[in-house]
């Protein structure tokens, strides 16, 4: 069986060349061959996959978790899709358009769609969606829709977007996982966050909820009658929810499982996997989720607030070792508050860079008027790693050693998700946090929250945990929100990005890059910038 | 009282019963329960005279053989049988009774049943007839009550009413011979009359081989006909009871008789404070007479050899190369 | 028999009454509630914060939502899980089912197997099929649950890939009736397995140990003196006195199975009630975490008693007082 | 027969169980004491290459872990940690289950009724639900771990104890105290609890052996203490590599199974040596 590379872009195949170390599989394969095998998909099959942990809800239209991530795109469609490079690409809406001064958005929507109960799909769902579930019940859209003021429905086809100031950063988010359109003859009038058709969805989408046992599986059902003529090619698709890393590498290898999204196995399982000849490893399609490992300086603390220890840390920290041995080549080492696959806008030039140097490091503290003590001891830290993956509390233990040979003494505290939250965000009793989080599709949307004064919200997790605050970085982030001129924004990032790794309130450790393992047999799971966080409507198994 | 003499029912011949390959236990046992006949056998604790009855029945702990001689009942002998073969003659035509009643019977069980269980496994019987049969052995056995104390679980009876059952499960199949071993020493005084009482009669009745192991010299007296002394697991002297205990011939019989005249061997193994000295333990006994260590008649050849069994008149043996007491 | 049920009625509801109390504060004692894990998964504001708190009943003083949820539970009203969307006595409801085959199927097989080694191992006490038996029961007794189940997967399912390594059924499956059946018991083998291993070298060092007490006793010999076969001796009179400690340690083991049973589900891919626990405890989902331990208190109670009455069917001497 | 003038350990000695349990033991308990002299660095360094297979390098005779931490020194130092835990739970629980015990076997009635349900409670709540609820909740740091295992542990102490009391307190020189006036508390103390000592002895080597591998499946589960490296830590890192370095989790499991066997074995050789009346053969 020959390997198939259509999912990976010649720049997100060039960013894993040159950044990842060693990644069997997608490596040694050039990018040339991407279509000239492409294959004709053959319809029918069911595909399994797994997934920790269990959903709360069936649509992301009223929560940001991950669980909902996956399966609300199956089951709901967004206005727009987006191709690699989050390119904007037809989905309900077949056509959009912007006016001049930014402030309406008329989208021309699909006719003919029918919701899943076989209503008819029209702009009053869109705009009852947006008005009265995004803005009010989702985390992210709370903010991003913050400024849209009503959405105008002059026809069943038309959904105009009225805002009271240009906002960019919304094309980006209007896929069917981050803005998923619900159906409003269900939701109308009723307690959305408790309608029951939260776990019985009722969607445009491409497959169907077939059956639901809470906990423990998923089964979807094709779509017969989904607008995306001849599609979805899968008859169902299973997922499992099954809580033990090494038991779904175990199900993935035994045939039990045909496809891992979203690196939920082991990464040296997936990297084994690769290796072989049956198995595909594929990493794009996650730049929606493009995620950061950072560590959060708390600035009230009084010796974060001499920039010199927050730069000596994080000469103190060989980002690279993290990558290579803690993600095991799943991601890039930190040069940037925004991540590699936030293309447009990602630079390191005339970023600050912190190599490691373990003798800068101690200059700077003893500088900064931290000299040791008699036990070669110069001050204490406590680091709390996030309890979400091993990665962050790995990563916290190569750092207490890297700060033992510059004479810090590091506790790394662990405690369960709850905990973490309220310590590092509510009660703010940290000195180091440690942590991985989504930038988003749009800087705005992802990397703002932790820099922007203006967000540092004690109460309101992920916020501005370090409480940075800088009236030029306020300004520029700011100016961005409305900046309609691509490149105008542009610079605005760029140089946010060098304010930001100056001051060094948050010390970017790892952009993460994310991997799909599956068998060779499944195909096109993987063909635009959503990936498996699409509707995977595209995918179907050979043989 | 001496019954008619009859052939043999039971004849141990040069029995010895050995630990593993270690030394013998009991050695050179010989003695003879004839039909009709009630035999008692008596010795402290420890002499191995609960052993012998074990090893009538075949029911040696498993680290415990018989290493010579052998063992006939009704001319079979039984030392040469398999398990298998033994198991026949097990409850069929020999019996036991043990020394504690309470604990004698399963507790998980009720009577009727464990009386039951030893009928059907050696007579053809249904379940029905089984259990008629049953309960007439309870009331042979003077269990009142019997049709319902048959249904009753053995925690409900007494100490008395409980060693009635045991008898009532060992006569079940009419044996030829019943050992009794100790079978009134966990008893009240009052009830261990009526038990004794109890197999006189049934013994009479039945015409059965009494071997009837005890160390209390008032029931043999009172219940036996003839008389075998164990000592350090050897006969050292046998004989008709009166014969024996008016008369006795052996320095330790004499011994026992002089310091407890009524009475008993010690039931928890102390020595008796008028032989000195201790019963040797198996892998210290003397080359010679076992009992020489502590034989105020001891002489030089005592050390020499055991004696060897020495008719003392008619139907009386001693081991003893100088026997005490006047000659029969 | 009356008085008896009554008295053991009122010591189990003065159980529950300790086991509600104790873990409700147990579960108060958390720094963080339910909130601050929604609101890290879902970006909200202070102000959405508090009013879900208010609408949890979190803005209450302990003591009053001790009363609130001591006063709803008599009705059954075991609260809303927040995690599930879902309220508590469905979620559990779809999760005990899991836990309870797992746990009662894994009593009767250790108990079984464990009893046979144990008899095996008790008659031929001493000789090397006794030894390899001992040595087998030490090393099972040894060797952790959770490693026995990840060797169990790699041979049977990776290795052989002949088992079903995740979940309670094939997922969508059709079957029905037997063959539903048929597939339950695949999906479960390796499980109950892991989970017996350990309890099979417990129940295998009591059988043997009691089998060896009891083949010692006067009314074995008793048995054995009325010529019975070996076979009658053994299983009819020893084993069933035999049985009696192992049926006590069962009582005792239910309610550890049930905790054994959080990393055999984990492992397993298995919806039971202590993943449901585990997740419960991390999620700060309250009530769903004191659903579970109720339920799975009130179970153990309840196989308790049921343990009372068949210890009460096997040993005659044990009165009704 | 055992000559009273033996000393406990001489007679464990003798035993075979004792003799290979005591060994091993010994065993753990050297390379406990010894961490430090023979891996003065502590078993967190990253001293050397990532994911070294045991043999591949001498200076790493078991290999390194993930991060380059010798696996070596891990065992040595994380036998001190599951030792330690496992003997402080233990401590613990009999601790608890001590007092409650003799209280309740001494003074019986309400007492009694009120200390023996909250035993039931506790053995009614599964145990390990209880501990990884407490560890859950009050966080995974050695004390609440040690503590955590103590307090679903001690039921069982308490419930021996409490029935040695009730035979005990029947007993001629039980009473005889009382006549002469002594104080309950020297009674428990100095005439009753002394005589339980051998089956609290004897289950304590059990109680040791449960601590562990309740550590380690709690470790197992993510919920050990981040600052002290057990076995159950380094069995839990492991277990990502288990598919790729399969060593990673074989070595400290087989301390873990080795060291649990070899308690057992002691603690049949104690049940054994102190309790002649369970002794075979007749």
């Amino acid at each position: 069986m020959k390997k198939q590379l259509f999912q990976l872009d010649r720049r997100t195949f060039m960013a894993g060349l040159a950044t990842s170390v060693a990644l069997p599989g997608a490596i040694g394969l050039s990018a040339g061959s991407a279509f000239a095998e492409a294959q004709t998909p053959k319809r029918g099959g069911t595909l399994t996959t797994v997934a920790w942990p269990g959903t709360t809800y069936m649509n992301a239209a009223i929560t940001t978790s991950g669980p909902e991530s996956f399966l609300s795109p199956k089951f709901f469609d967004g206005l727009l899709g987006y191709d690699f490079g989050m390119v904007e690409k037809p989905a309900l809406a077949t056509e959009w358009s912007i006016a001049e001064d930014g402030k309406r958005v008329t989208f021309k929507l699909r006719p003919g769609v029918k919701w899943h109960d076989g209503e008819a799909f029209t702009s009053k769902d869109v705009a009852f969606t947006f008005m009265e579930v995004l803005k009010v019940h989702h985390g992210r859209g709370r903010s991003l829709f913050a400024d849209l003021q009503a959405v105008e429905t002059p026809d069943d086809l038309t959904a105009v977007f009225v805002l009271g100031k240009p906002a960019p950063a919304m094309l980006k988010a209007l896929d069917g996982r981050e803005s998923p359109i619900l159906p409003a003859h269900i939701y109308a009038g009723t307690n959305i966050m408790e309608n029951p058709a939260n776990t019985k969805p009722i969607g445009t989408g491409a497959f169907r909820l077939a059956s639901y046992e809470r906990g423990a599986s998923v089964v979807m059902e094709r779509n017969p009658d989904y607008w995306d003529e001849g599609k979805p090619y899968l008859d169902r698709i299973i997922l499992q929810y099954i809580p033990d890393a090494s038991t779904r590498t175990a199900m993935l290898e035994a045939g039990q499982a045909d496809i891992v999204f979203l690196n939920f196995l082991p990464a040296l399982d997936t990297l084994r996997l690769a290796a072989m000849p049956d198995f595909e490893l594929v990493e794009a399609g996650y730049e929606t989720s493009a995620s950061n490992q950072q560590m959060d300086f708390n600035l009230e603390r009084e010796i974060f607030k001499d920039a010199r220890v927050r730069h000596a840390i994080a000469h103190a920290i060989d980002r690279q070792w993290i990558v290579d041995n803690v993600w095991h080549g799943f991601g890039v080492a930190g040069a940037s508050p925004l991540h590699h696959d936030q293309r447009a806008f990602y630079t390191t030039e005339g970023v600050p860079q912190y190599a490691l140097d373990l003798a800068k490091a101690e200059a700077l503290l003893d500088e900064a008027g931290h000299p040791r003590g008699a036990n070669g001891v110069r001050f204490e830290l406590t680091i709390d790693p996030t309890p979400y993956g091993d990665e962050s509390l790995t990563a916290a233990e190569y750092i207490r050693e890297q700060f033992r040979q510059i004479g810090i003494q590091l506790n790394i505290r662990t405690q369960d998700y709850a905990v973490f939250i309220k310590r590092c965000w509510t009660d703010r009793d940290f000195d180091l946090c440690l942590y991985t989080a989504a930038m988003g599709a749009d800087p705005t949307i992802g990397v703002q929250r932790f820099y922007w004064s203006k967000n540092f919200k004690p109460g309101v997790a992920f916020s501005n945990g370090s409480s940075y605050s800088n009236p030029e970085v306020d300004a520029l982030l700011e100016a961005s929100q409305v900046e309609l001129d691509p490149d105008k924004r542009r610079e605005q990032f760029a140089k946010f990005q060098q304010i930001a790794m100056t001051d060094l309130p948050t010390l970017p450790v790892v952009h993460t890059t994310r991997a799909t393992i599956g068998w060779q047999k499944v195909k096109d799971h993987t063909v635009d910038a959503l990936g498996s966080l699409g509707n995977l409507a595209n995918c179907w198994i050979d043989g | 009282m001496t019954p008619a003499p009859a052939a043999p029912l039971l004849q141990v011949n040069d029995l010895s019963i050995r630990y593993g390959k270690g030394v013998p236990l009991v050695e050179q046992l010989n003695f003879t329960v004839r039909r009709g006949e009630t035999v008692g056998l008596v010795g402290e604790s420890g002499c191995g005279k609960s052993l012998t009855a074990l090893a009538v029945m075949g029911l040696l702990a498993e680290n415990l053989r018989t290493s010579s001689g052998s063992i006939e009942l009704e001319g079979t002998n039984l030392t040469a049988l398999g398990q298998n073969a033994l198991r026949g003659y097990r409850g069929n035509r020999m019996a036991m009774i043990f020394q504690e009643p309470l604990t004698a019977l399963n507790p998980v069980m009720t009577v009727g049943a464990q009386v039951v269980e030893v009928l059907r496994a050696h007579r053809r019987m249904g379940r029905a007839e089984a259990e008629r049969r049953a309960i007439e052995l309870l009331e042979q056995v003077r269990i009142p009550d019997a049709a319902e104390r048959f249904h009753d679980y053995p925690h409900r009876l007494s100490g008395g009413m409980r060693q009635r059952v045991v008898i009532a499960i060992a006569i079940a199949c009419n044996p030829a011979l019943l050992i009794a071993d100790e079978p009134t020493t966990a008893l009240d005084v009052t009830v261990q009359a009526q038990i004794l009482q109890l197999l006189k009669s049934l013994q009479r009745d039945a015409d059965l081989g009494l071997l009837l192991i005890t160390h209390d010299l008032g029931v043999v007296r009172q219940v036996a006909d003839r008389i075998v002394v164990m000592y350090a697991g050897s006969v050292v002297e046998e004989g008709a009871v009166d014969a024996v205990l008016d008369n006795p011939q052996h320095p330790y019989t004499a011994g026992l008789l002089a310091a407890r005249p009524h009475g008993s061997f010690s039931a928890q193994g102390h020595r008796l404070a008028d032989i000195r000295g201790a019963v040797p333990p198996p892998e210290s006994r003397p080359g010679g007479c076992l009992f020489e260590p502590r034989c105020a008649h001891a002489q030089a050849d005592c050390k020499a050899a055991r004696p060897p069994r020495s008719a003392a008149g008619q139907d009386r043996s001693v081991r003893c190369y100088h026997p005490v007491g006047k000659p029969n | 028999m009356p008085r008896y049920v009554l008295r053991r009625l009122s010591q189990a509801v003065l159980v529950m009454l300790l086991v509600v109390i104790g873990s409700f504060f147990l579960v108060k004692m958390a720094p963080g509630d339910l909130v601050d894990v929604l609101a890290g998964n879902s970006d909200m504001t202070a102000d959405q914060m508090a009013s879900l708190r208010v609408r949890y009943g979190l803005d209450q003083p302990v003591l009053v939502q001790l009363f609130i949820y001591m006063s709803r539970l008599v009705m059954l009203d075991f609260g809303y899980s927040p995690l599930n969307a879902a309220p508590v006595l469905d979620v559990i409801m779809g999760r005990w089912p899991v836990t309870a085959i797992l746990v009662v199927s894994s009593v009767v097989i250790s108990m079984t197997v464990g009893t046979v080694l144990g008899v095996i191992s008790a008659r031929n006490a001493g000789n090397p099929i006794d030894l390899s038996i001992s040595i087998l029961m030490l090393v099972l007794y040894a060797t952790p649950s959770f490693v026995i189940a990840i060797c169990f997967i790699l041979f049977f399912s990776v290795f052989l890939g002949a088992m079903p390594i995740a979940g309670f059924a094939t997922v969508g499956t059709q079957a029905t009736g037997f063959a539903y059946a048929w597939d339950v018991v695949k999906h479960l083998a390796m499980p109950v397995a892991a989970l017996c291993t350990f309890y099979v070298a417990i129940y295998g060092r009591i059988g043997r140990a009691s089998m060896l007490e009891v083949l010692k006793l006067d009314y074995v010999r008793t048995a054995r003196a009325k010529g019975l076969p070996e076979r009658r001796v053994i299983y009819v009179h020893a084993l069933r006195n035999a049985l009696l400690p192992l049926v006590t340690m069962a009582g005792l083991q239910v309610s550890a199975l049930v905790g054994g049973a959080v990393l055999i589900e984990t492992i397993f891919g298995l919806p039971g009630m202590g993943r449901t626990a585990f997740d419960a405890v991390f999620e700060r989902d309250t009530n769903l975490l004191l659903g579970v331990l109720f339920i799975s208190s009130l179970s153990v109670v309840v196989v308790n008693f049921v343990i009372d009455l068949l210890y009460m069917a096997l040993d005659p001497r044990v009165e009704l007082a | 027969m055992t000559v009273g003038s033996q000393s406990l350990i001489v007679r464990l000695l003798r035993h075979p169980s004792g003799l290979v349990g005591l060994l091993l033991i010994a065993l753990a308990v050297g390379m406990a004491l010894g961490a430090g002299f023979f891996f003065p660095a502590g078993p967190w360094t990253m001293a050397g290459p990532p994911r070294l297979w045991p043999g591949q390098n001498a200076a790493f005779l078991l290999g390194t872990d993930s991060l380059g931490r010798d696996l070596a020194a891990g065992l040595f130092h994380g036998s001190r940690v599951s030792l330690a835990v496992g003997a402080s739970a233990a401590v613990v629980s009999i601790l608890i289950g001590t007092v409650v015990g003799s209280l309740s076997g001494y003074y019986g009635g309400w007492l009694d009724d009120v200390l023996m349900r909250l035993t039931d409670a506790m053995q009614t709540i599964p145990s390990f639900l209880s501990a990884i609820a407490i560890v859950g909740i009050v966080g995974p740091s050695l004390p609440t771990i040690i503590f955590a295992i103590a307090i679903v542990s001690w039921p069982m102490i308490a419930r021996l104890v409490r029935a040695e009391f009730l035979r005990l307190r029947t007993y001629d020189f039980v009473q005889s105290c009382r006549i002469i006036g002594m104080s309950d508390m020297r009674i428990i103390f100095t005439q009753i609890l002394p005589n339980c000592l051998a089956p609290i002895i004897v289950a304590s080597s059990v109680l040791v052996a449960t601590a562990i591998i309740v550590e380690a499946s709690l470790s197992f589960l993510g919920l050990g203490d981040p600052n002290a490296m057990s076995w159950g830590t380094i069995l839990g890192n492991g277990r990502a590599a288990l598919r790729t370095a399969w060593y990673m989790t074989a070595i400290p499991a087989t301390a873990l199974v080795l060291t649990v066997l070899a308690l057992n074995l002691v603690g049949d050789a104690l049940n054994d040596v102190l309790n002649p009346r369970l002794k075979e053969r007749s």
